[in-house]
């Protein structure tokens, strides 16, 4: 009997349509303005648009082209070249690509990078009309630090520099006393 | 389980040819392709092992810590879900002869699972009902899992329908 | 394209006099969840056969396996199953543990089940959303995306990606958990039963529901054993067979949950189960919570892991006889890795997966198998659909949750 | 020049005749407002990037907002979001759904995979599906996040709108 009411009145149904009308009235709508209001920052770590960490005292890089970042890519889409610097015994970079378009955003090339030199920004909107309008390389990775580290609280320290919670002994010696740029 | 192994290896001894027991893995049976049918339906009909949880092809070619000849493993593992026994058992292949029986009849899970070995090993499967490739095309030439296929292909040799579609497309962007 | 010929050729003969009437559906087409490709043959609108065909998502994750090192392998396998990419993260690093002989620390593992049972719930929850959606109804879908959208936030705060998470690594995470995903998580443990009824209330008495759903693809249990199925469609079937609790990995030992499993092995009764999973998630993701504070400080890396670059080569000194200066040292080229074999399985949103690798010492994987639910249900879907209307088989794809990135490989 | 005198620029390129609800403008730009207010999409999900895309088109981005609204059927839409691997099985495939789209249409490559082949430098992956499209926009990300996807989505209405004589079908 009780399922026969239930069938002619539409119970059922009507509990339904009452639940969509609550949210409708009551409940906040959550959808993001995004390019005109809401610009939602994501959390610290977000792997993003790449960017060579500028040295603030040299203006240049401070990678020191140990060619790991190169090593560990899974899609190949690092590119270094260097020059071996006689006086010093050091090694300078003289060419630093990523190709964005292969890049698979694992984060592995900042997380084995010796020195930190290396980031992926939590900078997220960008494209691109033709290839080579995403493909960086030193000088346009440099500038995307510019850009990025306006937006953000000095001294930065980015999660994969000095992963949370992995033990010192498995860090290089650099990374262990690394506070941020 | 020890004891099935055991028992196994008595009513069986033609058609096992090694026993390893669980050192820090499962245990492992290496069979002989002739008998391995009979092998396979007592397991599934009077022990239990109900469910096939996967079937696929091993290359060994130039592994170095090769110890048999055959190129070629098709590797199976064995569930019971009433007893919870967990087995592996190993069929060895050789290139010349690349053929193995089928179990389809007796799982049906085997049926893509053998199928998907046939696409990437070339490894055929007599018995099987409807033997043919089923992640690459039909007219793909070459078997990709294999050790000696290489994991880019130039140009040049790629599939016939794709290479058609980029001259194409190469024609109308240039006129 | 030559299978449909391949089929039509096969079946013209037959002695009847009506001719065979096959449709092709997909690989573009909405509601096949990818690029699923089947080949029906009909008559009038029930299904005789059906013939699906997959592969057009096969990426060659198995050979490029083979061709990265192990730490790298794990980047692959987030893009199988891309809706619940830390499960097969888990399942890869679980295999090359094994591989390496590590053990895990208890934090990792607890972390690692939190986020696994967290990629079960977006996983259920876009398979509800998507599923409703094929079925019709499509306020469902905004409010499970409306949700996962929730957890996914979270899990940016995790470890900063929303699909792909890289987070398992071989012999823990990369990443700790700060106090404020912890306080984050809480609150969703809090409130999300309340977001279950709510989808409840729309569609689980709903009569439109009831009616697409009961009575749709029953598979009995030995029929389901024994096609493969595995995970919330065997549950269906009441087989209550789930590697959580027949194999535990990780935390899975420490935590109790209740297997759900159905009666009549029909569509309605997956859904069932797909529900109160739901709710199993979300209790085992707030027991693990509880559980955290006793290993605040400890590692979640295990000490003797391989470094993300696992190196090449390594060699190591040894020591000989030399007659005149009583011993010299000579390098000695040694496995970077274990040789051996190892399989592991877990319970992934969909199912079984597991994952199968032989090592040869050098640091690839020497092979690199994959067994994925989805293949496997793929190809019940012959089995499944026979007898059915056309109409049904929507809901019979949407109900065995299939991901072609998954099946494809 | 006459019209100069006689009428008011209220926005660039569009003049008002004073005290008359009536605005002269180039046929371009109307063409082009049109088209950038109504961008429809194709549902075409590949792989990973296409749950981002249902994830765009969901409660908490709403493509709505833009006219942008997913249409199952290649003949009624004008944008191709190719969101996902293109393996070389399927190349043929969606070279035919974009064949099947009337003009004028676009082409968005969402994702590293769909820009480049992305990880998968393998047999039977496409490298990129720019070898046979031509494409308009390139997202990248793995996944990209929606307000990516929705930031190339933008950037398409902007190059659509650059646009000038893509109308008449007899100037081909």
């Amino acid at each position: 009997m009780a399922g026969l009411i239930q069938k002619i009145l539409f119970l059922e149904i009507l509990k339904g349509l009452a639940l969509t009308l609550k949210k409708m009235l009551f409940a906040r709508p959550v959808t993001i303005q995004y390019p005109e209001k809401d610009r939602l920052i994501p959390a610290p770590g977000f792997r993003g648009r790449h960017a060579l960490v500028r040295d603030e005292n040299t203006g240049d890089t401070i990678c020191v082209a140990c060619l790991r970042c190169v090593k560990v890519c899974p899609s190949l889409c690092i590119n270094v070249e260097y020059e071996v610097d006689k006086e010093v015994g050091k090694r300078k970079v003289t060419k630093y690509e990523i190709d964005v378009l292969r890049c698979v955003f694992c984060g592995y090339c900042e997380e084995v990078c010796p020195v930190n030199a290396l980031v992926l920004t939590e900078f997220y909107d960008y494209g691109g009309t033709t290839r080579e309008d995403l493909f960086f390389d030193k000088e346009k990775l440099l500038k995307n630090w510019d850009e990025f580290i306006v937006t953000q609280k000095r001294p930065y320290l980015n999660p994969f520099w000095k992963p949370r919670g992995v033990p010192d002994k498995l860090l290089p010696a650099r990374k262990r006393q690394f506070t941020g740029v | 389980m020890e004891e099935l192994l055991q028992e196994l290896q008595e009513k069986f001894s033609t058609v096992i040819l090694t026993v390893e027991t669980a050192k820090k893995d499962l245990p492992t049976l290496i069979c002989k392709r002739e008998g391995f049918l009979e092998f396979i339906k007592y397991l599934k009909e009077e022990k239990g092992f109900d469910y096939l949880i996967d079937l696929c092809g091993v290359d060994y070619l130039n592994y170095k810590y090769k110890n048999f000849e055959e190129r070629f493993e098709v590797v199976y593992h064995l569930y019971s879900i009433p007893n919870k026994h967990f087995l592996r058992i190993k069929v060895r292949i050789s290139e010349s002869d690349c053929w193995q029986y089928s179990v389809t009849p007796l799982y049906k899970t085997a049926n893509w699972f053998e199928r998907e070995c046939y696409d990437m090993f070339g490894i055929r499967f007599k018995g099987h009902p409807d033997l043919r490739r089923v992640l690459m095309p039909p007219d793909w030439e070459g078997y990709p899992l294999r050790k000696d296929y290489p994991l880019f292909l130039e140009p040049e040799k790629d599939w016939e329908p794709y290479k058609e579609l980029v001259e194409k497309y190469q024609k109308e962007r240039g006129s | 394209m030559s299978p449909l010929i391949e089929v039509t050729k096969k079946d013209v003969v037959s002695e009847t006099w009506e001719e065979p009437f096959y449709l092709n559906m997909g690989p573009q087409h909405p509601s096949t969840h990818g690029v699923l490709r089947i080949v029906l043959h009909l008559e009038g609108e029930t299904i005789v056969d059906c013939d699906p065909i997959v592969g057009y998502l096969h990426r060659g994750v198995e050979k490029l396996g083979e061709n990265l090192n192990y730490n790298q392998a794990i980047i692959l396998s987030d893009r199988l199953d891309y809706i619940a990419s830390v499960a097969n993260n888990t399942a890869f690093a679980l295999a090359f543990e094994k591989i390496f002989n590590l053990k895990v620390p208890r934090r990792a593992q607890l972390l690692r089940t939190i986020v696994c049972e967290m990629a079960r719930i977006c996983n259920h929850l876009l398979w509800l959303a998507t599923h409703a959606l094929d079925i019709g109804a499509m306020t469902v879908f905004l409010y499970c995306f409306r949700d996962r959208e929730w957890l996914l936030n979270v899990f940016e705060k995790i470890c900063g990606a929303r699909l792909t998470h890289s987070y398992v690594r071989v012999g823990g995470v990369r990443l700790d958990f700060t106090s404020e995903i912890i306080d984050e998580l809480y609150k969703f443990t809090e409130e999300f039963p309340n977001r279950i009824l709510d989808y409840e209330t729309l569609i689980d008495v709903n009569r439109i529901w009831l009616k697409r759903t009961k009575g749709i693809a029953v598979v009995s249990a030995e029929e389901a054993i024994n096609l493969g199925l595995t995970g919330p469609c065997l549950r269906g079937s009441g087989v209550p067979y789930d590697v959580r609790k027949f194999r535990p990995y990780d935390a899975y030992e420490e935590v109790s949950f209740i297997v759900p499993t159905g009666k009549n092995g029909d569509t309605y009764d997956r859904y069932r189960v797909r529900m109160e999973e739901l709710r199993q998630a979300n209790s085992i993701i707030r027991q693990c919570l509880d559980k955290l504070p006793e290993t605040e400080g400890q590692p979640v890396v295990a000490d003797n892991a391989p470094d993300l670059l696992i190196p090449e080569k390594r060699k190591s000194a040894v020591a000989l006889p030399h007659p005149k200066k009583g011993y010299f040292f000579k390098a000695k080229e040694e496995d970077v890795v274990p040789p051996g074999e190892a399989f592991a399985s877990i319970e992934s949103p969909k199912g079984e997966l597991a994952v199968y690798v032989v090592s040869d010492g050098s640091n690839k994987p020497w092979r690199l198998r994959i067994r994925t639910p989805s293949f496997v249900h793929i190809s019940a879907i012959p089995d499944l659909t026979r007898g059915h209307l056309i109409a049904d088989l929507v809901a019979i794809i949407g109900t065995l949750d299939v991901v072609l990135g998954d099946s494809d490989r | 020049m006459g019209i100069e005198k006689e009428t008011i620029e209220v926005a660039p390129g569009i003049r008002q005749i004073p005290n008359t609800p009536v605005f002269i403008t180039v046929i371009d730009k109307v063409i082009n407002w049109a088209r950038a207010g109504s961008m429809w999409p194709v549902t075409f999900g590949l792989a990973c990037c296409a749950i981002e895309m249902m994830a765009t088109g969901a409660s908490h981005y709403d493509l709505d907002r833009f006219g942008i609204i997913f249409r199952a059927s290649p003949r009624q839409s004008d944008v191709l979001i190719v969101a996902g691997t293109v393996t070389k099985k399927m190349a043929p495939v969606v070279r035919r759904v974009y064949d099947q789209m009337p003009e004028p249409k676009y082409v968005i490559a969402m994702g590293s995979c769909a820009c480049s082949g992305g990880v998968f430098r393998t047999y039977s992956t496409v490298q990129g599906c720019d070898q046979f499209l031509p494409v308009d926009v390139y997202v990248p990300g793995c996944p990209p996040r929606p307000e990516a996807l929705l930031y190339g989505l933008l950037t398409l209405q902007q190059k659509i709108k650059s646009e000038s004589k893509r109308w008449g079908f007899w100037r081909r």
